[in-house]
């Protein structure tokens, strides 16, 4: 005997879903598909601290400069990638000087001096004076907290060998007071060590690029205003992407492959639903004509 | 980081109660305890592993030396006693090298104290570290040992979905109970049972019936009365300087000490 | 009683039976398996093929052997890619092989990182004196307590094993107690601290009732049912008031979980993001040959 | 007599630490005698030599799995060959980590990183990535309208997920006010509804847990680290 359709579409061989998973997130990579996003307050608000500081540079007489830590390796990269791209692009276009290391993933300060690479090419800007980076430093609490007390004594040299004091943006910052904004772009949790140990003594505002998964985790803080914004996974990336109009963005367009992927997810859904309520629908009425 | 005053009252707050209640059960005070449902399918899931024959495996995640892998060690213990009794085999793979020897000493005592230490064998405990192979191993040990009951408990990231998903396409039986809240949805979708938050910490008390455990609950809920009345009070006081109708939030600042 | 008070897995409860038919596959199905993997393994293997001499073509002189490594190297990584999804269809050889392997490398790597990031720079180098460290025969005593360990492959001195498990376990203990303040009570906005939010507001004589109010006191309450869910000794037919209030938590756990899951469907989706990037664009680079992505 | 030695030990073990949180600052690590030292600054040596006590026992793990597999080939069991590529991997893996640490050399680099770059990472990454299928089937089976938990869980879940994708805000984006305007109905788009569920409620809920949790931490450390907590582990006579 045959199963009725509302029984099969209930019980769809997981593969075939797994087949049209693939399929979905496959058909963007072949046809250009751009889908820009409605920009949420954690990105508006972290873009708007960006802006601020922009402005406040302007008539300041000393610079307050953007620290990036890219604390992410390939694994996450689809996330944190666009999102780093995302910041240093905003910076580069309102002449923001940054600065960019990294605590727990070597790898994490190399992709990203990569990323600035890019940037620096297409704004026409100088590594040195517009951005440096400061390498990787392997982590422990106390080289931490030395170095919240005073940089200099941790970083002595940027990651291509020069002494830091001979790089030209580094007049500028005696110390992290002259930080306006850290922007921690990771999937780990290592945010916590900014927000407990480095906010309450100095105090500059702290953003982050997450993936989606450690979103909600970060909620609490936005609440608290430990964090004064955040770039939520690929998403935030987009909307961050759309706040700068900076369209050819990664995170815009993965936004396609993601777009079809949820609408299969939710299709199922609604499929595995319709069948049921309609088998329990049957059900009842042939309990009924008993 | 040293304690502000706040903090040394809280402690003081948080271990009194529980202090008092386990002394006061261990004098034969007797608690009310409400029944946790994941942690009595334990005993069912291992029945129906009994019934066709097959191990179990307990999977303790990404737990380090801290309080959740304890946790996890503690109720390791408890779960291989059950399996000693049924004449079970548990699989244990273990993703941290501090916690690895630990539930080995767990397994081989509850073999032990069940007289069965010649069923215990070394080899069904294997060392796995780091995340995704980790969950590789997991996941092709259940296929290939064909397991009848899985018991996730511990730390777990994102391997979670994998490992539970794993477990759900062989039809094993599983009980999931974490600290790691992101993860929980993903348990819930996929196992039988979830043990959630607190829950996992009182799930020794549940299995060993101990008076001293069930004593240190009920100061747990002392705790938790003093946690929610901090909350009311605190909104209370939040209102009134909201209104104006006080200088300074003292309560506020009192904390902050 | 006990099934009201579990958050049983919403799950479909199927019957839960042995995966016997995934195991005894009927032949035509396992000859046809038998020769998609045979294509598909052509496929590879040939692309990979035309890929390394190209690039050892390509090359600029003397770099040829290494460049044709390299690109060696990114056809092993498709391939075990490749591999890894095939457990989609089922568990098969190719995986378990793969798994062996992967737990391997997992294994030397940490054993490798043990010794390189751990053992040499807080250990080796302060007994023999290297890096500028002065050498200290003291060193030699965590070896006592470190042997210890060991004792566990022993069945008569077991016990001396349990010496140092317990000794972890207590410094476990020890450090857990500040860590849980850095959550709950942290010097500037813990997070008690943060559930204190006004419920109404005033401005100019006037008591408002704003949204922001609605929900700060939302978030009081919720945050109270959820909490009120985990009281394990107070009986709820003498509290009727703690019997709602930790049923409603359990509905405000989850819609919480039904959250995390629809944000985390997202994160997870951009992993697979990220390794089709890799496939399409780095592996079978599309851009150079497919003409509308040129 | 050993039960007692085990207790004291377990007691000592956290001592430090605990103290080191109670105590306030300034305390010096000996009364009257080194006013200089602080007790906080021997943190970092103690931290050294217990971590270092604690990677020797890396290689009991290494002990079990070799003695598994070693046996595994020599019984020829079914499957022995992936025993045999396991411990080659070690092998592997572990010298030409080494070697890339402390004997640099051009292919020696390059095999580290055929290992590590192109079979390790990205098996990791692979596996990671099975997520996203998995998540599509564990949606489609478990949510339901089968109970009231299940429906909600549900309906949040697809708040979200439409919330956060181009498609599902354009449902809504008629709903938006005149520029400069914010009507009520304004509230009800798709991506605002979102972020108050992951604001408010997602929050508040998982503060309730915490709330929760860090009490039964609480409880089973002092259980623990004073010898009180009971089972199987815990109580046998040695």
């Amino acid at each position: 005997m045959g199963k009725a359709w509302y029984e099969i579409i209930q019980d769809i061989d997981r593969r075939i879903i797994y087949l049209v998973v693939f399929l979905v997130v496959s058909i963007p990579f072949f046809l250009s598909i751009r889908a820009p996003m409605e920009v949420g307050p954690p990105a508006q608000h972290l873009f708007d601290c960006v802006e601020n500081i922009a402005a406040y540079n302007k008539t300041a007489p000393k610079e307050k400069i953007v620290l990036i830590i890219p604390e992410w390796d390939p694994a996450v990269q689809a996330e944190c990638k666009p999102q780093t791209r995302a910041m240093m692009e905003h910076c580069m276009k309102r002449g923001v000087k940054f600065a960019t290391m990294s605590w727990f993933y070597p790898q994490g300060v190399e992709l990203a001096e990569k990323v600035a690479e890019e940037c620096e090419k297409k704004y026409k800007k100088k590594y040195g004076v517009d951005w440096v980076s400061w390498g990787y430093k392997p982590f422990s609490l106390a080289t931490f907290l030395a170095f919240i007390k005073d940089i200099y004594t941790l970083v002595e040299k940027d990651s291509k060998d020069t002494s830091i004091r001979e790089v030209p943006l580094m007049k500028n910052v005696d110390s992290l007071r002259d930080v306006g904004l850290v922007f921690y772009v990771s999937g780990g949790s290592g945010i916590g060590y900014y927000i407990n140990y480095a906010l309450p003594e100095i105090g500059f505002s702290i953003g982050t690029g997450c993936t989606a998964i450690l979103g909600p985790e970060m909620r609490p803080y936005l609440d608290s205003r430990q964090l004064v914004g955040m770039m939520e996974g690929m998403a935030g990336a987009a909307q961050y992407e759309k706040l700068l109009e900076f369209k050819e963005g990664r995170g815009t367009r993965g936004m396609g492959s993601q777009s079809f992927a949820h609408l299969w997810i939710i299709f199922t859904i609604a499929l595995g639903n319709v069948g049921y309520l309609v088998h329990r629908r049957r059900l009842r009425k042939a309990q009924k004509g008993e | 980081m040293h304690a502000t005053y706040t903090m040394l009252v809280l402690t003081v707050g948080f271990c009194g109660p529980i202090i008092y209640f386990i002394l006061a059960a261990r004098r034969g005070k007797g608690f009310y305890i409400r029944p946790i449902a994941g942690i009595s399918a334990i005993s069912e899931a291992i029945g129906r592993a009994t019934e066709m024959g097959r191990p179990v495996l307990y999977c303790a995640g990404l737990s380090t030396l801290d309080i959740d892998g304890l946790c996890s060690m503690a109720i390791l213990g408890q779960i291989a006693k059950m399996t000693a009794r049924y004449n079970l085999r548990i699989l244990v793979p273990m993703s941290d090298y501090l916690l690895y020897p630990i539930a080995e000493e767990a397994v081989r005592e509850a073999y032990a104290a069940e007289g069965k230490l010649d069923l215990f064998d070394e080899k069904d405990m294997i060392y796995v570290p780091n995340q995704f192979p980790f969950a590789a191993a997991c996941v092709g040990m259940m296929h290939r040992e064909k397991v009848a009951a899985n018991f996730f408990f511990g730390y777990f990231a994102a391997e979670s979905l994998i490992l539970a998903e794993a477990g759900n396409q062989i039809g094993a039986i599983q009980i999931a109970g974490t600290t790691a809240t992101t993860q929980i949805p993903f348990f819930i979708t996929s196992c039988d049972y979830t043990i959630i938050g607190e829950e996992y910490y009182a799930a020794t008390a549940y299995l060993t019936r101990e008076p001293t455990m069930l004593g240190s609950l009920v100061g747990q809920d002392v705790g938790k009365i003093t946690i929610t009345a901090f909350a009311i009070i605190g909104t209370v006081f939040a209102l009134l300087a909201a209104l104006a109708l006080m200088k300074t939030n003292w309560f506020l600042e009192i904390l902050e000490r | 009683m006990s099934a009201i008070w579990c958050i049983e897995g919403v799950c479909v409860k199927r019957k839960k039976e042995s995966s016997e038919e995934m195991t005894e596959l009927d032949a035509t199905k396992k000859r046809t398996e038998f020769f998609a993997v045979l294509i598909i393994a052509v496929i590879v293997i040939s692309y990979s093929t035309y890929d390394v001499i190209r690039a050892s073509a390509t090359a600029e002189k003397g770099e040829s052997l290494s460049d044709a490594f390299d690109t060696l190297c990114l056809a092993v990584a498709a391939v075990c890619t490749l591999i890894i999804y095939s457990f989609l269809y089922r568990e098969n050889p190719f995986y378990r092989f793969l798994e062996h392997v992967v737990v391997g490398l997992s294994v030397g790597f940490a054993v490798a990182r043990g010794f390189t990031n751990v053992l040499k720079p807080n250990w080796w180098d302060r007994l023999t004196g290297a890096e500028g460290k002065p050498a200290s025969l003291w060193w030699l005593l965590p070896l006592i307590p470190g042997i210890l360990w060991y004792f566990q492959l022993s069945r008569k001195h077991v016990w001396l094993s349990r010496i140092i498990i317990m000794f972890f376990m207590g410094t476990g203990c020890g450090a857990t107690f500040q860590g849980l303040y850095q959550d709950l009570l942290t010097p500037q906005v813990g997070q008690i601290v943060a559930t204190f939010k006004p419920i109404l507001t005033s401005s100019g004589g006037l008591v408002h009732f704003t949204w922001d109010n609605f929900n700060n006191l939302l978030f009081v309450v919720v945050t109270l049912c959820v909490l009120s869910y985990f009281f394990f000794s107070i009986r709820h037919d003498k509290f009727p008031l703690l019997k709602n209030t930790s049923s409603f938590g359990r509905y405000f756990l989850m819609i919480s979980f039904g959250a995390i899951f629809g944000t985390n469907v997202q994160g997870r989706m951009s992993l697979l993001i990220e390794r089709l990037n890799f496939l399409y664009e780095d592996w079978l680079k599309i851009h150079d040959w497919i003409p509308w992505l040129k | 007599m050993r039960r007692t030695i085990i207790i004291l030990i377990t007691f000592i073990g956290g001592l430090y630490y605990f103290l080191n949180f109670v105590l306030p600052q300034e305390t010096p690590l000996v009364p009257f005698l080194t006013p200089d030292i602080k007790f906080s600054d021997a943190i970092e040596e103690i931290g050294r030599v217990t971590l270092v006590i604690g990677v020797f026992a890396i290689f009991l793990g290494v002990i079990n799995l070799s003695r598994l597999h070693l046996g595994r080939i020599s019984r020829r069991r079914p499957g022995w060959y992936n025993s045999v590529a396991l411990l080659t991997a070690f092998a592997a893996m572990f010298t030409f980590q080494l070697l890339k640490t402390y004997a640099p050399s051009e292919w020696g680099d390059k095999f580290q990183s055929l290992l590590f770059d192109h079979m390790y990472a990205p098996i990791n990454s692979t596996i990671m990535s099975l997520l996203a299928f998995y998540m599509a089937s564990a949606a489609y089976r478990a949510f339901r309208i089968k109970s009231g938990e299940a429906a909600v869980m549900m309906f949040i879940a697809l708040i979200v997920m439409l919330g956060q994708i181009p498609i599902g805000q354009l449902l809504t984006s008629g709903l938006k006010g005149a520029e400069g305007t914010n009507p009520w109905y304004s509230y009800l788009r798709l991506e605002v509804v979102r972020e108050w569920f992951m604001g408010v409620w997602n929050s508040a809920a998982q503060r309730g847990i915490l709330f929760g949790m860090v009490i039964g931490a609480f409880a089973l450390t002092l259980r623990i680290w004073l010898s009180l907590e009971r089972g199987s582990f815990f109580d046998r006579e040695l």
